[in-house]
This record gives structure tokens, sequence and C-alpha cells, in this order.
């Protein structure tokens, strides 16, 4: 009904500043699903390059790996895969009609453990990166 | 230029059950309304719908309430046909799948109300009307009648014979609200009116925003006679600052009413030694009222309704309503303090009078509902009748207009058969002598043609054109605002004819309608736009008012007895001798004519003999 | 106004299998990440690991399985996305097909990429 | 879908035919009440100064007719405050006071109409049934977003209609008990089911907060669903009509549009549990096609 249609002031006015929780894990979810596809298909482009040759895979995978950039970007890509896993898991118990009252909270412990997810594997990620 | 059969104007619960049932017929109906059909005021009903059901119970018993409760003001052919058909048509909404509560064994459950002899009140938790008002326009939407929402219909379209008896009216003229488009309805058959209530003539009122009683004004200004216009149901327990309706349930659980002293004033002051709280609606009213014009209500405006006492388990397990309503409303918190209260209009059992087949004397012209005056309700309606009015007459009605076979109506309209006409004490010129607009009948409102020397349609379009001439003119001239009109009349509607009546405090009220009505000479519509022009529109609702306002109050100042809901310093008591007639009010080129007409006590196979009312 | 009775019920096919998907999807990326990641570390990958992981049939069809799955959830999830955003008609069309290609170039080039590190030369 | 242009144009057609005389003088009159409104205005904001006791709102205004108004902007009203004034009454008094061409719509003061929903500091709620006292000030009031506005705060619903009649929202039961007078019997468990769906005052905050309705015309909504979930499982109706109301709402645009954003849920001012159902519609009709696999 509206997308043909502005409304300046009112359709952006204040609008995602008063999402409410579930409103944001739906714009996370879908933010994070769209980096995991995109993810998706650059890996296995790069990880095809093995179809070039032993060499030219580990040639490549090793550069980018000594990139601290890709090891910074790993971790975001880590934090992005856990926070779609657990929403996904938040997402999963709804459909099934679980827990629909305290799905805001589910929202913020997703949010809660995807941090610490994230910290706590920091040293892995970044291990022999410097 | 709009053409159907059958035109319903209103989409509550009596305008829907009208269509329906035209539609039923064959008819080609359309309701015309003035909001979107569930915004009606039939949704804000709460308590449920009487109907005898059960074994044990019966329609006669029924029946024998509704006359007692109307304080013998009822017509016993209407009262007849009400109980002997609500069953069957809440059977209807049953079978059209309302929500109704259920008993363990799955079927409808009822339960007691005040003055009826057995529970049977049918109900859908404490949203019966909600629940009534979506199950009929769900069956609408179902059977296909055309609906045009939100036109505000600003006339009716009525030849202009001399007597009101040989009228006919052949459509009706509406404001298209989105567009500020005029058009003309016309009505092959009948305009069936269902409008609801006047509940805005008051400044404090259980009724919505849009009760403003378009259709009594239309019909009245049509000749139609409005009939026990007096008679007005104040509830006892509504909140102050918006009229929000504290349903009786709170006294029933044990609720108590104090003033500011704290005394628990119906026993203190003596009110009601016996029922204290519970005695009936008019009663705590005036109880009240007497408070606080005494010097002992909170803030000189309102009493104390507390039911802390009763636990916070207890409230929430059959009160959890009422805590809402006084928490979104009144900002109160029903567990933490006392809810304040005071009286407000809550019903018109007057109105458009109609035989018990929903005809008024107007041919071709039906009134439903609120609106109506079957007379059921007489001079005071029992809790829960209502609803099964809407439905029993709402469905006569569009049977009749649609050209069902009926048994013919045993209740006589207009000025035909026994009446007796009286003087008006006023002590000022009553009505629009000539002064609005033109000053002929025609702009007045009244009616449009040379009785029968032109065609129908051509009726309709002159209707539509003084119509036109009227919003132009409102919309281009200068002045005031209608909204001090409107305030000043409901507030002296609330201060003189309220529950408390005496003979100098309706003068007075009759000289501030003059003096609102010469006011309402000078309005004018700022807002200069054809869409959505809600101040044009609330401009022609307050003419409305002041019509019924008057009329409301002339019935009042000529009865002088007390009967029902009203009552009279002067006659604090019933006058079976003198009273036992209805009021009736006709407009006469734009000056009200009193007369009055026998109360039917002669039922099917017996007659009702009035007895003192008490319970 | 939404269509009415279409027997065909696309949408709810697709939505059941973007959950069971999404069930799969939560072990297998689990483990992948753990594998990969925590095992293993990333600066330690070379071909000759690959290939020896690759080379466990078990391992091997579950990775194909993490493909397609994942393949699926992805692109569905795109689609889904873009169809709430009012995506009709032709457009409609176009967007579907395009990544029902861009799916299948996806897994074939997966496919071959497993292939090479598991020795089969089939592709 | 649509756009207010066209329409304000529509509009402006029937006034110049019908009041084209007056229409000039009546701009005028407008103008010099304009001028005494802004002398009101001023007296009140002087009141606010001296005085604690009111609240300044912001109304969005737009009017496609009327040329100070054809560009929307934001009024600002100080009403006087006073306990349990409601979002309603602040707008009903800036209108009877100040301002009469300030149009919105409202009619039962009471939160069963559905009339007067509007965006208010940013969510949807029912102007009568918001307390000011627990809004921040300004309170910035808006017409409901996603619809088009007609005037004022007064949105175009037909969309909200045309979907809500979608479902076929009518009882349509397979079978009626042979007797005039008697009822079809309902659980009381069945209809504690059904009592929260029934509950719905079509008053569009739902439909208005949901992002995937923004962007999907055709999507039924949350409103439509629980209607469709309200005769769904209703036992009177029978099996094979619930067939039929599955097929109707899992169609493309249907209950598989939900994102579970519960914004719906969290705006509705009759608290159902609007997501609840529409999932629990979602295993239904999954449930109901496996049979076919
Ligand atoms: C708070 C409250 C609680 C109640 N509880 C009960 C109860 O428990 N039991 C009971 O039996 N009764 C109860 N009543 C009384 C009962 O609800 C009403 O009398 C009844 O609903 C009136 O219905 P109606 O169809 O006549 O009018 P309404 O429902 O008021 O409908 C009027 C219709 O007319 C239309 N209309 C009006 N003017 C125009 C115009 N100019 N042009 C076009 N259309 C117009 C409106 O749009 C509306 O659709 C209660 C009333 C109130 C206020
Ligand atoms: C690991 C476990 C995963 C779980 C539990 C999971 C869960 C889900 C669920 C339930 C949805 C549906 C949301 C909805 O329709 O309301 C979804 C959407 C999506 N998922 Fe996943 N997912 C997982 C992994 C992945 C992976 C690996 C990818 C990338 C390939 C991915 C990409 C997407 C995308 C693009 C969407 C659509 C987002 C949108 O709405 O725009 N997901 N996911
Ligand atoms: S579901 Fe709730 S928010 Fe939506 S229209 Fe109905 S009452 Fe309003
Ligand atoms: S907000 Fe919209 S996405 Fe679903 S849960 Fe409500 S319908
Ligand atoms: S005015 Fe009726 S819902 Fe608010």
């Amino acid at each position: 009904m509206s997308q043909s249609y502005n409304r300046g002031l009112i359709e952006d006015f204040g609008r995602w500043r008063e999402f409410s929780a579930g409103m944001w894990a739906w714009v996370f979810h879908k933010f994070t699903g769209w980096v995991l596809v995109g993810y998706l298909f650059t890996h296995i482009a790069v990880l095809s390059t093995a179809l070039a040759g032993e060499a030219a895979y580990t040639g490549t995978i090793q550069t980018l790996e000594g990139l601290l950039v890709v090891r910074i970007l790993e971790v975001g890509l880590l934090a992005v895969a856990v926070f779609h896993i657990l929403n996904g898991l938040r997402l999963l118990m709804v459909d099934l009609g679980i827990g629909l009252e305290s799905q805001d909270k589910s929202f913020y412990a997703s949010l809660i453990l995807t941090g610490a997810i994230t910290v706590a594997s920091v040293p892995t990620f970044l291990a022999g990166a410097f | 230029m709009y053409e159907h059969d059958v035109i319903v104007v209103g989409a509550g619960g009596a305008g829907l059950r009208a269509a329906i049932a035209a539609k039923n017929e064959g008819a080609d109906v359309a309701i015309v309304s003035k909001l979107h059909p569930v915004r009606s005021h039939t949704g804000a009903a709460e308590g449920g719908i009487n109907a005898a059901l059960r074994e044990g119970d019966s329609w006669e018993d029924h029946a024998y309430d509704t006359m007692k409760g109307s304080d013998y003001l009822g017509d016993a052919p209407a009262i007849e046909a009400l109980c002997k058909n609500s069953p069957n048509e809440v059977i209807q909404l049953e079978h059209w799948g309302m929500a109704f509560s259920r008993e363990e064994d799955g079927r409808v459950s009822q339960r007691p109300f005040g003055g009826l002899s057995f529970p049977r009140t049918t109900y859908a938790g404490a949203e019966t009307g909600h629940q009534l008002l979506h199950t009929m326009y769900e069956q609408l939407v179902k059977s296909g009648v055309q609906v045009y929402d939100e036109w505000h219909v600003l006339n009716l379209a009525v030849t202009d014979e001399e007597r009101p008896e040989d009228r006919t009216c052949h459509g009706v003229v509406a404001y298209d609200v989105q567009t500020g488009e005029v058009s003309g309805f016309r009505a092959r058959n009948g305009v069936i009116l269902a409008t609801g209530g006047p509940g805005q003539a008051f400044d404090h009122t259980t009724n919505a925003v849009s009760c403003t009683g378009d259709g009594q004004a239309m019909a009245y200004r049509a000749g139609v006679p409005l009939e026990d216009m007096e008679f007005i149901q104040f509830h006892p327990t509504s909140l102050p600052s918006t009229g929000v309706l504290i349903s009786e349930g709170v006294r029933g659980e044990g609720g108590i009413l104090y003033n500011a002293e704290g005394e628990r004033f119906m026993f203190e002051r003596g009110y009601a030694n016996n029922d204290g709280e519970l005695a009936s609606r008019d009663v705590v009213s005036r109880a009240e009222l007497t408070e606080v014009n005494e010097g002992r209500g909170i803030d000189d405006e309102y009493v104390h309704l507390d039911m802390r006492h009763l636990g916070e388990e207890r409230i929430l397990d059959r009160l959890e309503n009422i805590l809402h309503l006084a928490e979104d409303f009144e900002g109160v918190d029903g567990l933490e303090e006392p809810m304040p209260v005071k009286p407000g209009q809550h019903y018109a059992m007057g109105g458009i009078e109609t035989n018990e087949n929903g005809e008024t004397c107007v041919n071709g012209l039906y009134a439903a509902g609120e609106c109506a005056c079957a007379s059921v309700h007489g001079a005071n309606r029992l809790g829960g009748n209502a609803l099964p009015e809407l439905i029993v007459f709402g469905k006569r009605a569009g049977k009749h207009a649609a050209g069902a076979e009926m048994e013919p109506a045993k209740i006589e309209t207009g000025q035909r058969g026994e009446y007796e006409t009286a003087e008006i004490d006023s002590p000022v010129t009553l009505g629009e002598p000539g002064s609005f607009g033109d000053a002929d009948a025609v702009a007045d409102g009244g009616t449009v043609a040379e009785g029968g020397s032109v065609d129908e349609t051509s009726i309709v379009e002159r209707a539509v054109e003084a119509e036109r001439k009227k919003v132009d003119e409102l919309l281009s001239s200068d002045g005031i605002h209608h909204s001090e009109v409107r305030s000043d009349l409901q507030t002296t509607m609330t201060r003189h004819v309220n529950v408390f009546r005496e003979e100098e405090g309706l003068k007075q009220a009759l000289r501030d309608i003059r003096e609102a009505r010469d006011r309402y000479e000078d309005v004018a519509v700022s807002d200069p736009s054809r869409t959505f022009n809600t101040d044009l529109l609330q401009t022609i609702e307050t003419r409305n008012l002041l019509d019924l306002a008057e009329a409301i109050t002339i019935g009042a100042l000529a009865r002088e007895e007390f009967r029902g809901a009203h009552w009279r310093a002067e006659a604090p008591e019933r006058k079976d001798d003198e009273w036992l007639k209805h009021t009736m009010l006709s407009w006469n080129d734009g000056t009200p004519e009193l007369w009055y007409r026998p109360v039917i006590l002669e039922g099917e196979d017996k007659t009702y003999e009035p007895k003192t009312r008490s319970y | 106004m939404a269509e009415r009775y279409s027997s065909f019920q696309p949408g709810g096919r697709r939505w059941l299998w973007q959950r069971i998907t999404a069930a799969f999807l939560v072990v297998v990326l689990a483990f992948h990440f753990f594998l990969l990641h925590f095992v293993y570390h990333a600066d330690e990958v070379t071909f000759a690991l690959s290939s020896a992981r690759m080379e466990s049939w078990t391992y091997y069809s579950l990775m194909i399985l993490f493909l397609i799955t994942a393949t699926f959830h992805g692109v569905n999830g795109v689609y889904n996305a873009l169809i709430n955003q009012g995506l009709t008609g032709t457009k409609q069309t176009v967007v579907k097909w395009t990544l029902v290609v861009a799916s299948a170039i996806l897994i074939v080039q997966g496919v071959r990429t497993a292939n090479a590190w598991a020795g089969i030369s089939i592709l | 879908m649509s756009t207010q242009v066209p329409k304000g144009e529509e509009v402006e057609s029937t006034t110049d035919e019908a009041a084209s005389s007056p229409g000039k003088q009546r701009r005028d009159t407008a103008k010099a009440d304009r001028a005494g409104q802004q002398e009101k205005q001023r007296e009140a904001e002087e009141r606010a100064k001296a005085n604690e006791d009111t609240v300044q709102i912001k109304v969005f205004r737009y009017d496609p007719e009327v040329e100070a108004k054809q560009e929307p902007r934001f009024d600002e009203f100080h009403v006087p405050f006073e306990k349990g004034m409601t979002v309603l009454d602040s707008l009903m008094y800036a209108r009877d006071h100040y301002d009469p061409s300030l149009t919105f719509r409202h009619s039962c003061r009471q939160a069963i109409c559905g009339s007067d929903a509007f965006f208010i500091n940013g969510s949807q709620r029912l102007g009568c049934k918001t307390q000011l006292s627990d809004l921040d000030e300004p309170v910035r009031i808006e017409p409901l977003p996603h619809q088009d506005v007609v005037k004022d705060l007064v949105v175009d619903m037909d969309h909200f209609y045309e979907q809500m009649h979608a479902v076929e929202p009518y009882f349509d039961p397979d079978e009626l008990p042979d007797g005039e007078l008697e009822e079809q019997r309902q659980s009381r468990a069945n209809r504690e089911k059904i009592k929260m769906s029934t509950r719905c005052i079509w008053c569009g905050a739902c439909m208005s907060s949901c992002n995937i309705a923004a962007g999907d015309n055709q999507y039924l909504g949350p409103a439509a669903i629980n209607k469709a979930y309200r005769f769904a499982m209703d036992e009177r109706e029978g099996e094979a009509r619930k067939q039929e109301r599955l097929e109707i709402i899992e169609q493309e645009h249907g209950v598989w549009r939900c994102q579970t954003q519960f914004s719906c849920t969290e705006v509705c001012p009759k608290d159902i549990p609007l997501t609840e159902h529409i999932q629990e519609l979602k295993r239904e009709a999954v449930k109901s096609n496996l049979k076919f696999w």
C-alpha cells in the first residue's frame, strides 16, 4: 500500500528508532542471512581455486589467511553466523509456538550469546596472524 | 443518483439486521452509514441480550418483566413481539457464529440481570455488543449487501402533503465524507432509519461522539412524531472525564459508593436502606447527584466507587476489564485507589414513533433500534433489552420494507385513532420559526414537493439541491464555531434535564436552547475543504442535537409525574390516572406540537395491570 | 487483494524446507566452523589436508549435503525476502530463474572442487 | 499502489464545480480565521509558560485541497492538561478551541470502535486509549504509516478492508442443527481458544506496524489472518470448511509472508496474540498439506 508513496516526514521519521525487539531481530536476521549467502558464494569461488591445482589453492588460501583484514573479517563472519544460528533457533522455536511471550528476551539472549562467543573465539581466529 | 429497493440508514445492530432481512426477502438493499459498520456504537454494549430460551422461562415472563420495568409505559403489542421473537433471533445469531459464552454442556450461557425474574440474559463475556455487531457485519459481507460507508445522510426526501400521514419517503440525501459530494439515494420500496441514540445532547454520556440522533431529527422534521423523548436513562457509574461505562458488575460484586466525607451515602444518607448500592439505576444516580449538589461530592463533581476491599484475586478474576477501563480512560488503578464515578446519559427510551413492524406514519419510512420507539422500553429500559430490540425490530422493518407478507400492526402511528392534543407551557418561542436558511420548510429540511404532482426521482433531486445549497452556505458563510453552541447546549441539558428535573430548571433549559438556536443562526464552517470535512458534519449534527434537546426538554416539562427514569420535583410520584399515555411531539412547519396517545396495555391474551414498581 | 484458492502451494513447502534445512544447518555449520577454525587453524590450511578429509566418503557426502542445503536455504531466503518487499509479476519470475541458475552454478562448482580434493574426476 | 496526488485532483474538480463562487470568499474567511486561531494559540503558549499544566502536541497536517496544507507539516498545540486526559481528548480540545479543521476519525472514546489508531510518539496506538501522562512531550501524533493519508490524521482504510474481506470473514458451517431454536454446541475450551481472535476492532494498527505488509501489498496481513484463524479454529464450522479456509491463508501472500516480527502483537490494542495465531495457522497448513504427501 505504500511502496510507491512518499509521505516524506512520516515514512522515515522516527520509525526505526521505535522498532521493537522482534523488528530488530528480523532486521539482523535478514542482514546476517544475506551476508552468509554472499559468503557462501565467495567461499566456493575461493575454494574452487583447487581446480587449478594444488599449489594455486594452498597459495591463495595461505595468502588470504595471512592478511589481518581477512582474519578480522572472519571474526565478523563468525559473529554473523553465530547470531544467525542462535536467532534461527529462536525462530524455529517461534514456528513451533514455543516461548512466544518471551520472544524479546530470547532475542536479547541471542545477542548477548553472540557477543560472548565471538569475543571468546578471537584468540583462536587471530592465532598466527601476527 | 443511486437507486435501490431498500435503503438502510445506519449500520449498527439494527441497521445490519434490517439489511440482511431485506436482502433475504430478495430486495436490492444498500446501507448508507456515516461510519464504517464495525465502528457503530452497538459495539460498545457490554452486558447481554435477553431471550427466554430455557425450560422454566417463557416469553410471557419476559414480557411481564419488560412491561413492569417500563413502568407501564410500554405498548403491549411491541413488548410481546420483542419477547416472542427474541429467542429465535438470538439463536439466529448463534447460527451465524456469534461467540457467546458457553455452559459446560456447550449451550449458550445466560445470566441474571436487573429486573428480570429469570436468568435470561445471553452474553459474550463483557463484550456482547462487539460480538453481535461483528457477527452481523460478517453476515452482511456474506450476503453481499452494498455498503456506502462514510456517507453522512443529511436528509430524507419526503413529499409535502399537509398531513404527515399522507406523505411518502422516496429516499435520502447523503454527503460523501471522503469527497464532499452530495448525492441522492432513491429507495423504490422504503427507507429504514437505524441511526442510534441522541446521547451527545448531554455533555456527559456513555454514548459515542457519533450518537447525535440524526435519524430522529430528520424524521421529526419530516413530520414523523417523536415519542416519549423525556425518558432518558442515566447510568450511575460512568467515568467523569470520558463517560466510559463502569459496569454494574462492580456494585454487583460488592463495590461501595463513598462521598467526599467518606460516608457510604446510599445507607448513611438513607437513599436505599435495603439495597444500598444495588438499588436501581435511577435511584443510585439521583443519590449521587444529591450528594454532589449538597456539597459532598469530590471536586464538586463525582463520588467514589471503591472495590479495593474485594481483594486483588477476586477483582482480577471477575472485573479485570474494569481495571483496564479505569486505567486507560481515567488513569486510576482500581486496585490502589477508589474509582471516580458520576451519572452519565446512557440510553434514550423514546424516539421515532413506529409500530411493531417498524413503520412510521410516513409511507415508506421505517425506523428501528435506539432511534425508534415502538415502545418496548416505555419509561425505563431493562438492561439487556436494547440488543434484542435491534435484532427483532431491525428484522421486522427490513422484511416489511422488502415487501414480505406480514401480520398487520396493532399499534397506530401518527395522528390517527385515539389521541389528545395539548399546549406547551414554554417561556420562549420553540422550534425554528422560519429562520434557518430560507424561510420555507424546504430549506428547513422538512418536506420537499407538492404531493404527488412530481415523480419520485425529482423529489429526491430536489432534496439533493436543497442540501447542496445548505452545505455551500455553511461552507461559505462567516461566523462562530458550532462547538460553542454544542457545548453550551450539552451543559444546560446536563444541568437541568438530568436525573433531577424541576419546572424552573426545565424552563431555563428551554431558554438556553432558544439562545443556542439563535446563536446557531450564525455558525459557519471554517474548514474550507471538501475532503473529510468533519467540521461541516459536526456543525450539521449540532443542528440535530438542538432539535432533539428541545424535544426532550418539552417532554420533561409536560410530564408532571415521576415514572421510570423521569423524575419531577413538583410531583415525585407516579400518576396512573392522568399519565398512562405517551408524550408525542410533532414538528409542525418548524413549531413543535404536543399531543398524547394512550398506552396499549392489552396484550395478545392478557391485559397488563399497572402495579407498583418495586424489586 | 491477495489471490485466492491456488491449489498450488509452493509457499508452504518452501517454508517448511527452509525450517528443515535450518535445523540441519545448525548442526553442520557448527561442526564446520569448529573443525576448520578450532581443530585445524586457519593458517594451517593446505590442499593436502582438505584432500585428506574429502577422501573419506562420509565427510564427502556430508559436505555435499551441506552445500546443497545451505544453497537452498540461502537462496530461498533471499527469494523470500524479495517477495516480502513486494516483488511480483515478470520481475519475480526473472529473479526466480536467476537465483535458480546461480544456485546451480554454485552447486556444480562446489561439487567439482570437492571432487578435485577427493580425487574423483567425473566433472 | 495508489498515491494521494491524483486523488487530490479528483476532489478539486468536484469542488470547483459545486462551489466556485463562494470558494474565494471562503478562503479569505479561512485566512481571517487562521489569524484568530493563531491569537488563541499564542495565548495558550503563554499560559504554557506560566503554568505547568499544559501538554504540547505536534500534529501532522495535510490536506490535498487546501493550499496552505498541501505540503505536509506539523502543527503545535498547547492543550490544558487534566488528570486522565487521553491523546484523543487533546486532539478534540485542539480542534474545538484552536483549529476546527483539524481532522481525525473518532467515535466511541472507549477503545471499541477502532477509528482512532494513530502513530503516536513512534508507535501505533489508539488515541482514546493512550494517556497523555504516559508519553514524553511533545507528543507527536501522525497518521498510520504505510497507508495513504486522506487528510491530517485520516488514512485510507480501503486496502485494509479489502484484505479483511479476502479471507471470507463469515461463519459458514458445514451443517446446522435441525430445530429452529436449537443452538450449535461449542465447548468452553473451544470458545476460549477463539476468544482473543474475536476481539479485533479493525483498527489497522497491526497492519500498519508490519514491515512485510508495508512491502508486499498483497500480503493478507495480521488482522485478516487473525480473522481467518477465528473461523478456522471454531469447531462449529466443520472440517470441510476448515480445509477451504486453510487454502485461503496458505496462498503465496498468505501466512508464509509473515516473518514473525511481532510488532503486530505488540501494538494490538486488544492484546490479541497475532503472531501466535499466524504461526499456528502455518503449522496447521503444513499438517494438512502433509496428508497429501
Ligand atoms: C456503553 C453501552 C453499553 C450498553 N450495553 C447494553 C447491553 O448490555 N445490553 C443491551 O441490550 N443494550 C446495551 N446498550 C444499548 C445498546 O447498545 C444500544 O441501544 C444499541 O446498540 C443501539 O444500536 P443501533 O443499531 O440503534 O445504533 P448504533 O449502533 O448507534 O448505530 C447507529 C448507526 O447509524 C449510523 N448513522 C448515524 N447517523 C447517521 C447519518 N446521519 N447518516 C448515516 N448514518 C448514520 C452510524 O454510522 C451507525 O452505523 C448499551 C449502550 C451503551 C452506550
Ligand atoms: C546454521 C543454521 C541456520 C539456521 C538455524 C538458520 C535459520 C534460518 C531461518 C529459520 C530462516 C527463516 C527466517 C524466516 O523466514 O522468517 C533463515 C533465513 C535465511 N537464512 Fe538461515 N539459517 C542457518 C544458516 C544459514 C546459512 C549457512 C546461510 C547462508 C547460506 C543462511 C542464509 C539465510 C538467508 C539468506 C535467509 C533469508 C533472510 C531474509 O529473510 O532475508 N542461513 N535462516
Ligand atoms: S488485530 Fe488488533 S491491531 Fe489489528 S486490527 Fe485487530 S484490533 Fe487492531
Ligand atoms: S508484524 Fe508482520 S511479520 Fe508477522 S508477526 Fe506480525 S505479521
Ligand atoms: S474512539 Fe473508538 S477506538 Fe478510539
